[in-house]
């Protein structure tokens, strides 16, 4: 409800000297007498009322002046001090914040509506709005004691002190090395590899050589009845390794069967299928 | 006096050269993990009543200065910072509330915190940010620190003054809950005052039921 | 115990919490003008056997820890850290060829080593500097510890596999082959992770034909 005004009167900034704990519960006469030194020079009021730290917090100081517990509060006095507060403030030319008008208007209007009859009265009741109000004030209230006790504890290097002098303590750190047995010998296994003279070695590759290609064709061509693709020489399983080796070996006993007349070769266009069968046929027919 | 055990006399040695208050696990580390739950408890209970005190503060040990020798100790030092009053009331409500948001704050002061404000706090090492809140957008909630149990000669949150009593009169309570709780207990007396009594009683205790609740949720 | 004097108390308080050793004037001073001489009597006995002592030190009195517990104020803690890899093979070669200098290490291992490679193993305990070698320029010889043996489970160098041993085990392939290898295990491995196990399968067996093929020739 009381929203916030974000120019600087309202809340109250942080290095404007603030009402030391031990004043706050309300101290009437200082306020009149604070009042009276106003009517000389308003610009002492001015300050105190830009003590305030907001609406609420005024309200919680006129509602301690009423000096019952908050939960008995006569919330209808709250509102005519309040609006008392405000319109002497005005008379006094301070300036007041946005929130406090705009809390004056809203008092205005819940003591207007409890001086209703009730059966006039709209949901929220005013009853509600002004328990909600009470409710708040007994919070803030609640708040600001404990912090009047948590400030008036024994306060570390207030009232009780650590040791003036500690020697501290001291942590020295000390590397520990740490090395496998395995690690040592690994590296030392890859320093003399690394380092032994280098002999090259050329791996032994699946190669089909050029004679056992030529036996295999011829004795395949033997018994072929018909012309037959190279492709069909190949031996059926082999790895594609070998394969290639095996296609270029055949390739050349073709042609060396061919030079020797054992054979005929055959190709319909280039790069087509190249076929071959064995001449002792050719001769027969 | 009974002489010490060389492992008290440890824990009181380490102690007293600490520049920083120690955690139990930290003092028994740095005495090659020794049990020191005894020593500490000897050393407490040898040092209460003397000049200087051994105390807890959270899970934090450390020597202080007895709390009546203030008037002697205070002297012209007069480190500790005076704060405003805006930053002891978010200090007692982030306390007293923790953890709490800044509009949850706001909502209990009835006034924007400045931004300093906080920062005041944090700088001083008694407030910290705790996470955010998983409700729209997300704020960022605080809460104390162990600084500040130890600032404030508190063994632990529950030793907040007052914080048993502000909880048990429901002063903790949001205002929402509040109003629904005084409404009803309204609602109810008026209808005792109608002649129904029984009704009352039974609905007083289910008051008293709700708020145990709540203060066994707080504590676990 | 018994209580002590609130004078006492006070006296105690003050030196716990002075920042510099106070003579008993001083003292006496912050307090008032009290006669401390007994209390300080009364502490000295006091703290007597206590972890914490008080002592007078010319006219200064102060706490401090007892002298005992000194080494507890400054705790060592090890660090454990892996030998870096150019380490090792240092350590190896001194190991295997002991003693070396400096130049005969870079030689075997072929590139130069620093000269912190050197100190590591030594701050390690592992080497130790054997003498100079006679001959021009009289370098530095190293040779490994008992401290050595005994971290490697070693009863002596002698213990350490040969070169037909390391070649059994195959640490005496260059490492790139090493590698190659590895990353090859790895690409099958994960091959395999991936599903299509079926295709690489395949490839490993003749790759592994080949290598058998290899080593019979190298063996033949």
């Amino acid at each position: 409800m009381a929203g916030g005004g974000d120019d600087g009167a309202t809340g109250a900034p942080d290095d404007v000297p603030d009402l030391p704990p031990a004043t706050l519960p309300f101290d009437e006469e200082a306020w009149e007498a604070h009042v009276e030194d106003a009517r000389d020079d308003p610009a002492k009021l001015y300050i105190d009322v830009d003590g305030y730290e907001g609406p609420l917090d005024i309200l919680l100081d006129l509602a301690r002046r009423q000096k019952v517990d908050l939960r008995k509060i006569s919330i209808l006095e709250l509102v005519d001090q309040y609006l008392e507060f405000i319109d002497r403030a005005g008379e006094m030319k301070l300036e007041l914040a946005a929130d406090y008008l705009v809390m004056a208007a809203w008092l205005a209007y819940l003591k207007s509506a409890l001086l209703l009859p009730k059966e006039e009265q709209e949901d929220p009741s005013p009853e509600e709005l002004a328990l909600r109000l009470q409710l708040r004030l007994q919070r803030l209230a609640a708040m600001r004691e404990a912090a009047a006790r948590l400030m008036a504890r024994d306060r570390l290097g207030r009232d009780v002190f650590v040791r003036g002098a500690p020697e501290g303590l001291r942590v020295l750190k000390k590397r520990a090395w740490e090395c496998e047995w395995f690690d040592l010998v690994q590296a030392y296994g890859q320093v003399k590899a690394r380092t032994a003279p280098v002999v090259h070695m050329v791996r032994e590759r699946m190669v089909m050589t050029l004679e056992s290609a030529l036996s295999r064709v011829s004795s395949m061509l033997g018994v072929a009845i018909d012309w037959m693709e190279l492709r069909q020489f190949l031996p059926p399983h082999a790895d594609p390794k070998l394969k290639k080796s095996a296609l270029a070996s055949s390739f050349v006993a073709a042609l060396e069967l061919a030079k020797q007349g054992k054979a005929e070769l055959a190709q319909e266009e280039t790069f087509g299928p190249l076929r071959l069968r064995s001449m002792k046929r050719g001769e027969g027919e | 006096m009974s002489a010490p055990d060389d492992l008290t006399r440890a824990v009181e040695a380490v102690l007293f050269a600490a520049e920083n208050p120690m955690t139990r696990d930290e003092i028994s580390e740095h005495l090659g993990g020794a049990d020191v739950r005894d020593a500490l408890a000897d050393l407490s209970e040898h040092y209460d009543g003397r000049g200087v005190n051994l105390v807890k503060r959270g899970k934090l040990w450390h020597f202080q200065t007895a709390p009546d020798m203030a008037n002697l100790l205070r002297r012209e030092r007069e480190e500790v910072r005076r704060l405003s009053r805006a930053a002891t009331e978010c200090l007692a409500i982030i306390a007293y509330h923790e953890p709490v948001s800044r509009a949850e704050i706001e909502s209990i002061r009835g006034v924007q915190t400045a931004k300093g404000t906080l920062d005041v706090l944090m700088e001083a090492g008694w407030v910290r940010a705790a996470g955010r809140r998983e409700v729209p957008g997300r704020p960022v909630i605080y809460a104390t620190t162990a600084d500040f149990l130890s600032h404030f000669g508190l063994e632990s949150r529950r030793d907040l003054p007052g914080l048993a009593e502000l909880r048990a009169a429901g002063l903790l309570e949001p205002v929402e809950e509040a109003m629904e709780r005084e409404l009803d207990s309204r609602a109810t007396e008026n209808a005792a005052d109608s002649g129904d009594a029984g009704e009352h009683t039974e609905e007083e205790a289910t008051d008293d039921d709700v708020r145990s609740l709540d203060m066994g949720d707080e504590s676990a």
